[in-house]
């Protein structure tokens, strides 16, 4: 799996600057999904971090140009090897639990996530290649890498490496998750499992990110996040005046809802790679160009999504998606479906049209075995579906599997011909996981590409500064990549919110996230 | 005397799947205040339909009256509305039934259900309703009243609910009392009691009663006034001296000669009518006995004969006037409708001879008492205590004694169908008891049994072919033609069509079917064949050719018979030796005759006076055991039966009485043999 | 403790009291045999379409016409059209081979394994009884959905894994009942009757106890088909429904139920195939119950 | 008694443990791990997803891990769920109490709802109220629950926005989730109630209830009813598990808290001890139900009150 955000920029509907901003009201939210935890460290859903982003800060933003501001760091420097970082902190910043915000505590912060006992999961990942950190004063503190990342400080925006207050963390060690103590503009009140979280005004609040226009405490009471897993529930329980907001419509409510005048819909595209599939090039024949190109050639991107997502998402044309530092939008548009070409690229293959309409070659069926790991996310089994009734056209079959067990079959057997995955993420070094050639002894990419010339680029990549070659290279990097037809860039996933008319000012942070700082409600 | 209830031209139809049957036609019937009417005939004649009819308990069954009307004290039935009907019931007319335990709503205390009567129909209030309800259920004879008010009806024996049954349709003194078979499920010792109570209270209350029975005896006892029903319609009505005297209907003639009394010569064949009843949605043309009448004619068949009537007496039968008058017409046996009368069992009884087949010793069957958990095992049944007798060679030794004594246990046990607590039994010189698996599975062939019921002894999803067949696959490995003939040859000795054999068990009547349980027992050329009240469920006609059959069969293929049954008049008339059991003991043993002539036991006695008799007169049933048979988990010390006996001493409490002979063969646990 | 002297009696019993078979009043056409003609018809037509659907349904069930997706029902398509563009009768004509598989093969698979087990328990008894009984006692406090869920989410999503979730689920239940029936088929006498001839227990088991005892089973088998549908649709919309070229109901209904506000067709259709075969299916049970229920069989 | 309840209680024991090892077994066995859901593998390395395996303790051998389990439970601890180490038995006495007022407010419709229309359905045998009545049993347990929940929201909530779609606080909630789960339950009980009013009306004391000249609506809902509800009983008793069960898909589609919930989601995660904590709670009240119902038995039934 893998969590989807990163606002392009924030919605312009919903103004910066809020000249009837009314204080007070509490807003209720419904959310998709239940939240795992609530320690940023150790979740692993996107939907816990719709919260946590209310509990916590970071010690920077990245704002929709990509560019980094400060918010609890106030200013920084990265020293020439690139592997020292060394953060200016925010002085009057004090925690929900009234702890103060100092060196110490970021120190804390990112040494806990390192510990094994943590048990810290994507947050460890993302703060890698973190080696250690060491408090030069109260309030400055310097980071050390192992090796220089371009990426680093993007991450650092992210909510799972948001700062939790060290008092907390170790008055409640691993239940810190069901009492989040934070900097954030709200405070946690109480979580019923599976029911809602509240969260309340933290009054003493005033270090808000440039991204938000109130740089003071919220103007909302707070908030009740409702879970509602069912989608027509959640749309019901908007349409109902149940909640006042809802997350994630789904497409065919998306069109209702915007031609309903008593509710409106945001929606902000994430950022990050895009549901793409990956073919692996481990795999005959589709280790063989010609082989992977027919298939790209065959499959109507477009009217699949179109189809199944009514017009509401955009296609994917690239590796990245729109919005990311470095996207290669000269890709758009360079493909259209070709039934004929990609028929003549089989039939060059030696494949050829077998009794029941599938190639066959050495008595072998053309085969391609697609898996899904989620049941029917986003409509990634519908995907499915429409792409094993695609490729039927040029003799194909498709085999789906769905499976839970991703980690034993994609990651640890490469049991897949085909394998979608999305990721949020800040930088385009995103790529570096998925196209990077490995070591045969871990664990192989997703691609399984193993290209020196795509190595160099990528490894150049996390180290050059010269934002303009930098930006080249990725180019070079997502033409590669789809000239060779490695992979099937399908969908960006916007982020929805359906609320009603009376809420104002919900933002999205660069990843997507729905922010609540600048949130009123109108009577 | 006035009349209280009198049908005219009543006729009943059912609404079934299969279409509308006629139940009932033209039943004509009065009975007058303070009489007893009986309502007699085999089983589907349509007596319960009738006394159903009568309270009009058969609109909900699908049931309708087609025609005639019921008055009863000048209100036509038939016609009232729903709740008026109601004030009747219960109120004028009330209803005793058959089976007790299964007449009484389970889950109320009887108490409850009298007094809810009470307070139904005589507005009283509860107080009230209570008393008279204690009072009531001490007038039928139940003692301590208080207490069984609060009883359930599963805590009560089936003579103390038939007795509670009985106060509960007294509750509103109805002028007419209903009762349907209301000893059929008792023993005779209590169906004794109950006819005594029935009685009794016909006199005090001055009640009319309409009781209906498929036995003529209880008839004899009780009736004023007999009707006889068959197929559905009256064919003889007349006064019990009469009809006793002389039956008028060749259907009564033929009943009355069925029943092996208790001086009938035993072994000698008894008569019977041929055939069973005729099924509803079947019947013959013309007369509907026509097709069972030995005296038939064409007219008979053509033409159905009208309930005449003769004097104070009524007769449906066009040929009664001429064949009351003939000479066979009471002790005829000539017209015996068997094909090929036999004498065989007199040849049999001489050739006896005396050497044991069975011989079981100190047999005992305990049953661990369930429920008590932890101390499992300290509290039994004592099914079968400490048994010991021989069979003989070619006898048959009959068994009886009420309900619970242990029978069937001593029976199964015999057979090892169960397992002797203690105790050995030889079979042919063979410790059956150390027997297992195959072994004892290949001695089986030897002793053979039939069941009390026939239809449920029969794998309903069998033909009755393969029924039979089954031990002969099993021990003789027969097949194919050889299989199939030997199938015929049994059908024919039990006096089936063989043709037959391709049907299933629910086509057959019950005396066929016993007939076909018969032909699966003797299958293997048994040496021993257990009988466990094998003739108990039928009628007394067909009774009468399986005892027929039996006793044919043993002289053909010298067979060994164990009979056991309540009804001691069938025991008396085919076994050569009877053993009497008491609460698991036998406590006398003698031949039949003798027995009977000379009972040593006082149990023996009071069961022997129990039965009712056509040929004794009312009075002279005077003595009656009282009480019921004590639980054989708590057996009484000393002898069992002191708890009941009217000649108990201190020493019958403390002894136990060990079985003595008294005269050749004969054997009794008593202190004080008769 | 009682129960021998009872039974004695009640065999009595049955004779004498006339107790009319529980007379089922059937008029000449009311409208529960309507009901039951008309759940025959449907059983058969959806029989009809599992085996051969290319009869029935006028388009093909994955061909998308992605330019008419989403039409109500109309005379060029009965049920409307589903999001991917696919003639929604056309696909719940071949959906119900998958869904009848998995009706038809868990109750096959749960019947045999359940059946057998109360089977051998009841007809064994002693502490192979108390043994097997625990552990179906086991295997009961466990709700069926929950066994049926840890099944299918540790094996995945597949049909056959469906059929093996569910068909674990029922086992209990079909021991428990196959058990009372063994029993109670046991202790008739018949059995005794065979049982005195000298016919081994073995022989008695497969000639008379087995073949009596299956009529309740086969019942609640019937009944279980449409039980068993019901699961594999609850595991559907759980997230552990199977995705096929063409769907089962179950799946159909649990992906287009998103769509009820703006395309009600989508998830109603596959949800009426659903009740109305499982309706059918009871009515069918039911009426089998009736005709095989024991008490019909002893006193006929 | 007190001794059978005790030999009850025992074997219960024995079958709750059994239960526990059997999920147990059935979850360890079988592929996946909670870490699944915890980490993206693309981002995180093999061995990042290794530490973490060993810390949750699940790259344990089978016996190990069973004998942890077991041994926290034996000594009354129910042990932290791997997911986010919440404590096993807060939660589910936290979310407990809203799966036991949906349970017993759809038994409470099933039952009201089954028993009235079962006597009716029987005293009208054939007649066109029991065609009605049985058909609609039928529909109660030939509809997949989840649709006809969301059909009742989409009618009830959305269209007619009468009661709310989703939550669990106030007895408005509790509604639309009751009747949907109740439907079912009183499918099952209006063919029990019915087939066992049809067996005592065949009874022979009917008959002597007659020829008393009871009313007849006594003769029915005083007699025949109190005699067909003693087989009702037990099918309540089995009904509550059917319910429990039932909530794993209402809860989701309602979106109330409460324990079929979090079973659902901590199977799919595979989050061991939540899962034995939630089959140990609903086998103990599975079998304390049935204990119950067998007392309860006793005291409706003279007739067991005799034999126990
Ligand atoms: N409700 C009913 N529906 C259909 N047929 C019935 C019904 N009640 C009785 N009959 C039939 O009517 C006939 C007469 O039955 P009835 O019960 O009156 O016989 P009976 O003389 O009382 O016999 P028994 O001695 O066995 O009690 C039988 O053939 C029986 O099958
Ligand atoms: N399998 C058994 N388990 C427990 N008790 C039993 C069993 N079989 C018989 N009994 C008890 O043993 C006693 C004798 O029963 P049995 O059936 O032998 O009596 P019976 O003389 O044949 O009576 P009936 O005339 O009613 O057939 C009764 O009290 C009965 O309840
Ligand atoms: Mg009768
Ligand atoms: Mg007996």
């Amino acid at each position: 799996g893998s969590q989807t955000t990163q606002g392009t920029e924030s919605v312009k509907s919903q103004g910066a600057a809020q000249g009837n901003s009314r204080q007070g009201g509490e807003l209720t939210f419904a959310l998709a999904t239940s939240p795992d935890t609530l320690d940023p460290h150790r979740s692993g859903l996107a939907v816990s971090v719709r919260v946590i982003r209310t509990i916590y800060d970071s010690l920077v933003v990245q704002l929709p140009d990509n560019t980094i501001k400060p918010w609890l760091a106030k200013e920084w420097t990265i020293s020439e090897d690139g592997l020292d970082y060394t953060f200016e902190l925010r002085e009057d910043v004090v925690f929900q639990d009234g702890t103060p915000f100092n060196a110490e505590a970021v120190k804390y912060n990112f040494d806990r996530i390192l510990d094994p006992a943590t048990k810290a999961a994507n947050a460890a990942a993302l703060l890698q290649p973190y080696e250690s950190s060491e408090a030069i004063d109260e309030y400055t503190v310097k980071i050390h890498l192992s090796t220089p990342s371009r990426a680093f400080l993007g991450n650092l925006s992210q909510a799972l490496l948001g700062i939790v207050s060290p008092a907390a963390a170790e008055k409640y060690g691993d239940q810190l998750g069901q009492n989040p103590v934070g900097t954030g503009p709200f405070k946690f009140v109480k979580w019923d499992e599976n029911a809602s979280i509240q969260v309340e005004r933290n009054p003493d609040y005033k270090w808000a990110p440039e991204l938000v226009s109130n740089q003071a405490a919220p103007y909302l009471d707070g908030i009740d996040f409702k879970i509602v897993p069912e989608e027509a529930t959640r749309i019901g329980s908007v349409q109902s005046n149940q909640v006042l907001a809802a997350e994630t419509v789904p497409p065919q409510n998306i069109l209702t809802l915007q031609n309903d005048p008593n509710y409106q819909l945001l929606q902000t595209n994430t950022v990050g790679l895009p549901y793409t599939l990956f073919f692996n090039l481990d795999h005959e024949p589709w280790n063989e160009l010609k082989a992977r190109q027919a298939v790209q050639l065959a499959v109507d991107v477009d009217t699949i999504v179109k189809t199944l997502y009514l017009g509401t998402y955009d296609r994917a044309w690239s590796a990245l998606s729109p919005g990311i530092f470095g996207y290669d939008a000269t890709l758009e548009d360079s493909i259209s479906p070709d039934i004929d070409k990609a028929n003549q690229l089989l039939d060059e293959l030696g494949w050829t049209q077998g009794s029941d309409g599938v190639r066959e070659k050495d008595g072998k069926k053309l085969q391609l075995h697609y898996v899904d790991g989620t049941p029917n996310r986003e409509k990634r089994n519908d995907i499915a579906v429409m792409i094993q009734q695609q490729l039927k056209q040029i003799g194909v079959e498709v085999e789906v599997e769905i499976t839970k067990d991703i980690r034993t079959v994609v990651y640890t057997n490469g049991d897949y011909d085909l394998y979608g995955n999305s990721q949020v993420n800040s930088d385009p070094n995103a790529l570096y996981s998925f196209y990077h050639s490995y070591d045969p002894n871990t664990q192989a990419s997703l691609s399984r590409l193993s290209v020196p010339q795509v190595d160099e680029w990528l490894e150049q990549g996390r180290v050059e500064k010269d934002d303009a070659k930098r930006e080249q290279l990725y180019k070079q990097v997502q033409q590669y990549i789809i000239d060779q037809a490695i992979i099937l860039p399908i969908y960006v996933f916007p982020y929805t919110v359906a609320a009603s008319k009376t809420v104002q000012g919900i933002q999205f942070d660069s990843l997507g996230y729905p922010l609540f700082n600048d949130v009123s409600l109108q009577k | 005397m006035s009349r209280l209830l009198e049908i005219e031209q009543l006729s009943v139809d059912f609404h079934t799947p299969k279409g509308s049957i006629n139940a009932i036609r033209d039943i004509t019937l009065s009975i007058n205040a303070g009489e007893t009417v009986c309502l007699v005939g085999e089983s589907g004649s349509g007596k319960t339909v009738t006394s159903k009819a009568i309270m009009r308990l058969i609109d909900h069954e699908n049931g309708q009256i087609t025609k005639g009307r019921l008055l009863l004290d000048g209100t036509d039935i038939v016609t009232l509305p729903e709740h008026e009907l109601r004030e009747f019931r219960g109120k004028k007319m009330a209803m005793v039934f058959q089976e007790p335990m299964s007449a009484f709503d389970p889950v109320f205390t009887i108490g409850h259900q009298i007094q809810e009567t009470i307070i139904e129909h005589d507005k009283v209030s509860k107080r009230e309703a209570k008393d008279r309800v204690i009072q009531l259920l001490k007038k039928v004879g139940i003692p301590d009243p208080e207490q069984r008010y609060r009883q359930y009806p599963g805590e009560m024996s089936g003579g103390m609910l038939q007795r509670a049954m009985i106060a509960m349709s007294l509750s509103c003194q109805p002028d007419l009392l209903i009762a349907d078979e209301p000893t059929t499920a008792l023993d005779v010792t209590i169906q004794a009691q109950i006819l005594q109570l029935l009685q009794e209270l016909q006199e005090e209350y001055g009640l009319s009663i309409l009781l209906i029975t498929h036995d003529l005896g209880i008839a004899a006892e009780i009736a004023d006034r007999i009707v006889v029903m068959y197929a559905g319609e009256v064919v003889e009505e007349a006064s019990a001296d009469d009809l006793f005297a002389l039956p008028g209907h060749p259907y009564t003639r033929g009943l009355l000669r069925s029943i092996p009394t208790l001086d009938s010569v035993r072994g000698s064949k008894l008569y019977s009518i041929k055939g069973s009843i005729p099924s509803l949605n079947s019947l013959p043309d013309g007369c509907r006995f026509q097709t069972r009448c030995p005296f038939a004619t064409e007219h008979c068949k053509q033409e159905a004969p009208p309930l005449a009537e003769y004097g104070d007496r009524k007769i449906a039968c066009w040929r009664s006037d001429e064949l009351v008058r003939s000479d066979f017409w009471l002790n005829g046996s000539e017209v015996s409708v068997e094909p090929e009368p036999s004498n065989l069992s007199v040849v049999m009884s001489e050739s006896k001879d005396t050497k044991a087949l069975f011989t079981v010793h100190h047999l005992r069957k305990y049953y661990p008492l369930q429920g008590s958990g932890l101390v499992r095992g300290h509290k039994v049944i004592r099914a079968v205590d400490d048994v010991s007798f021989s069979i003989n060679k070619h006898e048959t030794f009959g068994l009886v004694g009420e309900s619970g004594s242990g029978k069937s246990t001593l029976g199964r046990v015999l057979l090892q169908l169960e397992r002797a607590t203690q105790g050995t039994v030889t079979f042919d010189g063979q410790d059956l008891t150390k027997l297992k698996g195959t072994a004892l599975r290949s001695v089986r062939q030897h002793m053979q049994t039939i069941f009390q019921d026939p239809y449920g002894s029969f794998d309903p999803r069998w033909k009755i072919g393969d029924s039979i067949a089954e031990p002969l696959k099993v021990h003789q490995k027969l097949k194919g033609a050889d299989l199939h003939s030997r199938i015929h040859e049994l059908l024919e000795l039990v006096g089936l069509d063989p043709a037959w054999s391709e049907r299933y068990p629910h086509e057959f009547s019950g005396g066929q079917r016993q007939r076909i349980g018969i032909a699966r027992a003797i299958a293997l050329n048994p040496k021993f064949i257990l009988a466990d009240e094998a003739v108990s469920a039928l009628d007394v006609s067909v009774q009468a050719q399986i005892i027929n059959l039996l006793q044919e069969l043993q002289g053909k293929l010298g067979l060994t018979y164990m009979f056991i049954a309540h009804g001691l008049q069938a025991v008396r008339h085919i076994s050569d030796r009877i053993g009497v059991m008491y609460l698991g003991k036998l406590v006398e043993i003698a031949p039949s005759e003798s027995l009977f002539l000379q009972p040593a036991h006082p149990y023996t006695q009071a069961l022997i006076k129990s039965v009712p008799q056509i040929s004794r007169g009312r009075e002279e049933r005077s003595y009656h055991l009282q009480g019921e048979i004590p639980s054989p988990s708590s057996p009484p010390s000393g002898c069992r039966f002191h708890t009941r006996c009217p000649f108990v001493t201190s020493r019958c409490r403390e002894e136990e009485p060990q079985l003595r002979q008294l005269a050749s063969g004969h054997l009794a646990a008593c202190h004080f043999p008769l | 403790m009682r129960e021998e002297a009872v039974s004695s009696k009640t065999l009595w019993r049955t004779r004498k009291t006339v107790s009319p078979p529980a007379i089922r009043q059937k008029g000449k056409f009311t409208v529960s045999s309507l009901f039951l003609y008309g759940a025959a018809l449907l059983i058969l037509f959806t029989l009809t379409c599992a085996v051969v659907p290319g009869w029935i349904a006028p388009y093909s069930p994955t061909e998308m016409l992605t330019d008419r997706i989403l039409q109500p029902p109309s005379a060029a398509h009965l049920f409307g059209t589903d999001y991917f563009g696919r003639d929604i009768f056309s696909v719940v004509v071949h959906g119900s081979r998958d869904s009848l598989f998995i009706g038809f093969a868990s109750v096959l698979v749960g019947g045999l394994i359940g059946g057998s087990i109360g089977a051998l328990s009841g007809y064994a008894g002693g502490w192979i009884d108390t043994l097997i009984m625990r552990l179906n006692d086991i295997l009961m406090t466990i709700p069926g959905i929950l066994l049926a869920l840890a099944i299918a989410s540790a094996l995945g999503p597949s049909l056959f894994n469906i059929v093996l979730a569910v068909a674990v689920s029922s086992i209990p239940g079909y021991a428990r009942v196959m058990r009372a029936q063994v029993m109670s088929i046991t202790s008739r006498t018949f059995v005794k009757a065979a049982a005195s001839i000298g016919a081994s227990p073995i022989q008695i088991f497969w000639k008379h106890v087995l073949p009596n005892s299956l009529s309740p089973l086969l019942v609640m088998g019937a009944i279980g088909i449409g039980t068993s549908i019901l699961t594999g649709s609850g595991l559907s919309f759980l997230g552990l429904g199977v995705l096929r070229e063409v769907p089962d109901w179950g799946t159909l209904l649990s992906q287009g139920r998103g769509y009820l506000t703006v395309a009600w067709w989508i998830c109603t259709f596959p949800g009426l195939a659903i009740t109305a075969f499982v309706l059918s299916v009871n009515i069918i049970g039911d009426r089998l119950r009736d005709h095989l229920d024991p008490k019909n069989l002893t006193q006929r | 008694m007190a001794w059978k309840i005790t030999q009850r209680l025992l074997t219960s024991v024995m079958v709750i443990f059994g239960s526990l090892v059997l999920v147990f077994s059935i979850l360890y066995v079988l592929p996946g791990d909670p870490t699944d859901n915890m980490v993206d593998p693309s981002i995180a390395t093999p061995e990042m997803i290794a530490n973490l395996r060993e810390q949750l303790g699940v790259d344990q051998p089978f016996h190990i891990q069973f004998a942890r389990y077991f041994g926290n439970i034996l000594q009354g601890d129910f042990g932290n769920s791997l997911i986010n180490s919440d404590p096993v038995l807060p939660k589910i006495l936290e979310n407990f109490p809203a799966t036991l007022a949906l349970t017993a407010a759809s038994s409470l419709i099933s039952i009201i709802v089954g028993i009235l229309l079962g006597v009716l359905s029987a005293i009208h045998r054939n007649g066109i109220i029991d065609f009605i009545a049985r058909l609609i049993g039928l529909f109660g347990i030939s509809m997949p629950t989840f649709w006809s929940g969301i059909l009742l929201i989409l009618i009830f909530s959305i269209t007619l926005g009468w009661f709310p779609a989703m939550g669990s606080e106030g007895w408005e909630t509790l509604v639309l989730p009751a009747i949907a789960l109740g439907t079912v339950g009183a499918g099952y009980i209006v063919r029990m109630v019915r087939n066992s009013m049809l067996d005592v009306i065949n009874e022979q004391f009917m008959v002597t209830l007659r020829s008393k000249g009871l009313r007849e609506r006594r003769i029915m809902y005083f007699h025949a009813l109190r005699n067909a509800l003693i087989p009702a009983v037990t099918m309540i008793g089995m009904l509550i598990g059917e319910m429990l069960a039932g909530t794993v898909v209402i809860e989701t589609v309602f979106s109330r808290q409460g324990i079929g919930r979090i079973i659902a989601d901590a199977i799919m995660a595979k989050d061991l001890p939540v899962v034995q904590g939630v089959i140990l709670f609903s086998a103990i009240i599975y079998v304390l139900v049935n204990l119950l119902v067998d007392i309860s038995y006793t005291f409706i039934d003279p007739r067991v009150r005799r034999s126990a």
